[in-house]
């Protein structure tokens, strides 16, 4: 507490030769504040505890034993220090000036013993029991302080979580699919205008896979090639009539000069109509039914 | 100071940073004069050291940050999960006509659907590359025929079209339901 | 998922969290089931991972999270101009009992100190999310009952209440305590 270095040191007591058998020498006698110094020390306290302890552990004696007579003058002389220059104080203060008068009293008079062992009640022992306990607190005050607290001795790391970087796209599943084909369905039975018909889906699948592999090709391929034995005979069924039936839409040209001549097919992507074909006058996805 | 101990008190500063951090204020940290050239050297290093932890450091407009990279973030979602983002029925139902119907124009799905098919619709699931453009029909104005792709049948782990629910199936039920009602 | 790439999706999810992060947590990013025992295991090898690094991953009492270590205070201060408050005599004291005889009443409180608690103290401890009230005593009047909280642990790098300093043996007289030191 830099109040110690402020202000003359206070004593306690008056000048004994010894006190529990240690020489107390040179104490001086009386404990002296400058006037407006008292305002800051009534701040410097924490209440009357806090103040009993510093005279306490000021004097250097044993908190076991305190001396009550010496330590009530004290605490009364700097209650009516303050109260003479008409400082607010606290009322708790007060209570414990008359609490260490009445303890002083007691110990004038004779003990009643307790229990049978013949231990004499202290009638000082409540006040020394929360004086230790508001010392060890006011303590353990200061270590929580100086223990390094986050964002004072340390610093969490947080890094940047951009979520733009990472954009969740919509989970579709077969269901939902399913889902919505029976809507357009349902739609399309309820306005009659159209027919919906069944298919082997395989096929509408291998057309696209033609016009795709066309694509990459360059628009332009050998009959044979369009084939992969690995599609197995089903699949190379599929595959045939899917290319017929592209011919059929007019999307693909198959071209053979002569007979047994290598067959061409061709995407007619681009290409301008040259040979009328016979219009069967069915619209894609129509057909098949 | 040691440059490893300058480049480790860079690290601290900018891993706890939560803005990004100005080169200004990295020079703030230390009382020898640091060149802008050397700060650099050392921000180049620390991303070199950093290249096989899952975060990044990176430079934005207004400073310097460690940023998670990217690769990560679809498991840190999983701890404040968000409701998955849902397609509306528009794309569902111009999915679907494609996927049973492909190749289509948009003017067959116009038709089956029977309202006009939004830009956006298709572009959603272009860009979702489950959609493209397989060939253009031979018809006035050559539309652009849609099928499904490859990704579409791994996304939905499908091995092909045909694995889809057949048709006649879902007609069947439909049938029954309108029986029924 | 390989060993080293569940460490690396923990060690982003750690560097990125904003709290402290539990156990519970980290198991929900990950389908597959990850035994306590494994992931202990892997949090103990990125700690020891991280050992040449500026950061330090620590056990909280709410979870795991990465902080500065120490010895870059000196640097790192001169970033963050605006400091926690300081906290008065009256404040520290009142946490202190609350820390270490909690759960507490205001009374108790007042019967230790010897004075009357300011409303204000609680409050600025309440504020900081360090106490709150975790019951009420069943005498008349029924006062609340103040602990601390997981926050305030978290706040001092401690997992348990039981971390915090022991209390010091009071000792008889001031000279016994110079000898001690």
């Amino acid at each position: 507490m830099n109040l110690a270095v402020d202000l003359p040191p206070a004593a306690l007591f008056e000048p004994v030769a010894r006190i529990y058998g240690e020489p107390m020498e040179a104490l001086p006698q009386d404990l002296y504040i400058p006037p407006d110094a008292l305002a800051i020390m009534l701040d410097a306290f924490e209440g009357p505890l806090d103040l009993l302890l510093y005279l306490i552990r000021k004097a250097n004696v044993d908190i076991l034993d305190i001396p009550m007579a010496p330590l009530t003058r004290q605490y009364l002389d700097y209650i009516e220090n303050m109260r003479a220059q008409n400082l607010e104080l606290a009322a708790e203060y007060l209570v414990m000036a008359a609490m260490l008068i009445e303890i002083k009293s007691r110990m004038l008079l004779p003990r009643p013993k307790i229990g049978d062992d013949g231990e004499v009640e202290d009638p000082r022992a409540e006040l020394v029991r929360r004086l230790m306990e508001y010392e060890q607190m006011k303590l353990a005050g200061q270590k929580l302080n100086e223990m390094p607290q986050a964002e004072r001795e340390f610093f969490w790391v947080e890094t940047l979580v951009e979520k733009s970087l990472h954009v969740r796209l919509p989970e579709v599943s077969v269901e939902d699919i399913k889902e919505a084909w029976m809507n357009v369905v349902r739609q399309a039975v309820l306005k009659r205008n159209h027919k919906i018909s069944r298919e082997e889906l395989s096929v509408r699948e291998h057309m696209g896979i033609i016009l795709r592999h066309l694509q990459e090709k360059g628009g332009f391929v050998q009959f044979e090639t369009l084939f992969d034995p690995a599609m197995g005979p089903p699949g190379l069924v599929v595959h045939f009539i899917a290319m017929l039936e592209l011919g059929r839409e007019k999307l693909i040209r198959i071209t053979q000069t002569e007979a047994f001549a290598p067959i061409y097919v061709n995407l007619r992507d681009g290409e301008p109509e040259a040979v009328m074909e016979e219009e069967d006058g069915t619209e894609p996805g129509q057909e098949n039914s | 100071m040691e440059p490893s101990q300058v480049r480790k008190i860079l690290e601290a500063a900018l891993l706890a940073t939560r803005e990004p951090m100005s080169t200004h204020d990295m020079k703030k940290m230390f009382d020898e004069e640091l060149s802008s050239d050397t700060l650099r050297k050392l921000l180049d290093q620390i991303r070199e050291d950093w290249a096989e932890r899952p975060v990044e450091l990176i430079q934005l407009a207004s400073g310097w940050r460690f940023r998670t990279r990217a690769e990560y973030l679809p498991y840190l979602d999983r701890l404040n999960p968000e409701r998955p983002p849902k397609y509306s029925r528009a794309v569902l139902e111009t999915l679907a006509i494609i996927a049973y119907r492909q190749p289509v124009t948009r003017g067959d799905i116009e038709e089956i659907r029977g309202v006009a098919v939004n830009a956006n619709v298709v572009k959603t699931l272009e860009e979702r590359g489950w959609i493209d453009v397989v060939g253009h029909r031979d018809t006035p104005g050559r539309p652009a025929l849609f099928a499904t792709t490859k990704q579409f049948l791994d996304d939905l782990g499908l091995c092909s079209v045909s694995e889809l629910p057949p048709l006649e199936q879902i007609s069947q039920t439909l049938e029954l339901n309108h029986e029924n009602q």
